[in-house]
């Protein structure tokens, strides 16, 4: 979706703001949401693509308004909701009124390591690749009203693969339930005259990491 | 907070974060009475990110890339699998790429949809990398965002930006600091911030660390 | 500039709720706002494009939650102060300190007729149009930092030539105090597809009225 | 306010507003007291809009062009000059253009960047119009927006949709309603909407009126 997480090269947001001496968490609940994220997914009750699309649904100005955290909490609840682990009104409540679901697998103690340790996106491929390095690419002008991963600002443009980064779960079949739907992922580079046209730093380059769904063959 | 920080809405963070606070109680009270979380599991899990893992354990990576160019060279062909053999880092997922800069390249990484940030080698991504104004510039004036940081790269060094749009994490490895001839893999790891890692800082110079 | 203003084709901001009854004020400073928006551009104190720069330049967060009207304010205030009609201390004071600055003319009753009809915004041109109705032109991919009327979802995009509005002064030229430039204006129409895409509503076609300077003629 | 709508911030119009309406009063203030304003003046310009411009001048044009080809034609051609001919409608500025919905074509007008309208001949802006949920939609779901407005047309009807990114205005003409033969301009004026003269709308039936 065409929505304001969509944010790469907007005008308007100001100068980057840094904190000195930044810590880890800024209030304890930003941990807990952090971990109890962690802990969901390695219960396997939802994706990290339905994460992002629950938080790009959020209202525009919540989005821009909220903390990185206070956006988890908001994407969290929906996930919770609309996939049945728990009502809005349990939610409200602070306590369940009827028992869980059954999940594959329960993050403990004892599973940490292993639960620390970030899960592979690899997935086996489905046809070869239809891209090799230094093929000239254009990416797909699409709008999906649902979840992708390729940005606005790169939509129709002319790039070069630069490499092949191995066959991924395809993030824009995921976050609507559509399974793995595996894809090959490429590094993608533009010049930024393409990218923003004439009046573009020569000096500066950007690459995007895009699923061969967002690329056709350049007919120059 | 940084999204918060545009002072143009009257925000009441005290009564805001009280609430959140409230609903995300509520929220691990539920999950634990259904039984999908393990409090106990939540916090060491909150304590691996507040202690065990931030930007020293990339610093020790790019510190031997520094001092052993067969590691470097390794590192640069697959970052996971580079990483993978050194015992006192973290094990790291698939997908890490690094991506050097030379004196005629500099890198630097961005999400601009969401944060995605190599969290198992420099932890949890600080504010500014999560704020819409990195987002939405280090794509399209990115010598504007590294004067944010009062860094000024010659005008000819290229600049790549790598948008981190899937599930590759890019871990940046700087161009070693002068004056480092014969420094140690401890020392020199001093020398490496956290910018550095990103492509909005450079490394220390000897005389930034005694 | 890319800011949150230029929000067409956007997705996330709901539904379009109407107002039954709506009144033409929904409050007495908003009709001040307007009266004297109105009042000072006859005053020759600003343009119009000046008004709308200024809007654009506000935080995207207070363009988003801000009224109209509001953002009218935020706007005026703008321009009065950076055009220096009156300092930022004055208008928080809410008294005059200084006198004023001498204007061409101003809105009084007994002007009032002419003053409430649209100012003619057509002006001489300067050189013959490059374009006539039924030319395959393609909008330009600019990112100019300060004020442009080429909407980003028009960019870098296939269209025809319906129509020759005249020759008018130029917006991105007069908001940056450029002079008004004038420039051929033209309906220009694209299909729905090649701005949203291979699933686009195939009887949708979409018009902007575009510069020549946004405009070259298209190589097929 | 329709930016207010959205119901996801904590907005208090109370104390928002009365903080708007104090610094328009220290800007009427000002600006009189330097000269640029005659207070007079603005009370009746308010007073215009409140009262003596309105769709029903829009209407009367409609209605007008319903029953005279020569006009309708005249007004599709140059509709500044034909609107101007009419001397109990206001004057209209250059720039006016008059758009035809025809059984095979419906037009709808929007303005993505602001809010542009043609208030000399509908008054000012409905809130909606100038909402982003609106100005977002026109241009890329026009059957969307149109059901918000309980307007279904035909499938293969063509909708054309005019952004509004000059200074332009666009004045859609709605097809006239069935069952009006021999209705006099006054009372076809009854059955033209504001919605149908910017195109999210379709004039009423004779029925609605009665």
């Amino acid at each position: 979706m065409d929505g304001v997480h969509d944010m790469g090269g907007m005008d308007g947001f100001g100068k980057v703001e840094v904190e000195k001496n930044e810590p880890v968490f800024h209030a304890s609940w930003e941990g807990r949401v952090l971990a109890m994220q962690r802990a969901m997914a390695y219960a396997r009750a939802w994706k990290i693509d339905h994460s992002r699309f629950a938080q790009e649904q959020l209202p525009p100005i919540t989005y821009l308004s909220a903390s990185y955290y206070q956006r988890w909490v908001l994407g969290m609840e929906k996930n919770i909701i609309e996939r049945g682990f728990a009502s809005a009104e349990e939610l409200k409540a602070g306590h369940a009124t009827t028992p869980g679901k059954m999940l594959r697998r329960k993050l403990t103690v004892s599973v940490l390591q292993d639960a620390l340790t970030r899960p592979s996106y690899f997935r086996q491929q489905q046809a070869p690749a239809l891209f090799k390095p230094g093929d000239r690419v254009r990416t797909r002008n699409i709008h999906p009203k649902t979840h992708t991963r390729l940005p606005r600002y790169a939509r129709g443009k002319l790039g070069v693969v630069e490499q092949c980064q191995g066959c991924h779960m395809y993030p824009d079949s995921v976050a609507v339930d559509q399974g793995d739907n595996p894809q090959w992922l490429y590094t993608v580079v533009f010049t930024a005259n393409e990218l923003w046209g004439p009046d573009a730093d020569l000096t500066v380059r950007v690459s995007i990491e895009a699923f061969e769904p967002y690329l056709e063959l350049a007919s120059r | 907070m940084a999204a918060h920080d545009h002072g143009d809405e009257p925000h009441q963070h005290g009564s805001e974060l009280s609430e959140t606070q409230l609903r995300v109680r509520a929220l691990e009270t539920v999950l634990s009475e259904k039984g999908y979380i393990d409090p106990a599991a939540l916090d060491v899990i909150v304590d691996y990110y507040e202690t065990k893992v931030g930007p020293r354990n990339g610093a020790k990576v790019v510190a031997k890339a520094w001092r052993d160019p067969a590691f470097k060279e390794a590192l640069l062909a697959d970052a996971t699998k580079a990483v993978g053999t050194l015992g006192h880092v973290s094990r790291v997922g698939d997908h890490l790429v690094a991506v050097e800069n030379t004196p005629k390249r500099h890198n630097m990484v961005v999400c601009t949809l969401c944060s995605c940030y190599p969290w198992e080698i420099l932890g949890l991504p600080p504010t500014w990398y999560k704020s819409a104004p990195y987002r939405s510039r280090a794509v399209k004036d990115p010598r504007g965002v590294l004067a944010d940081f009062g860094v000024t790269l010659p005008m000819d060094t290229e600049i790549r930006v790598w948008d981190s749009t899937a599930e590759t994490r890019f871990l940046v490895l700087p161009m070693r600091s002068a004056g480092t001839d014969g420094w140690s893999e401890e020392k020199l790891a001093e020398l490496v911030t956290r910018d550095s890692m990103i492509g909005t800082g450079l490394p220390k110079n000897p005389s930034e660390i005694r």
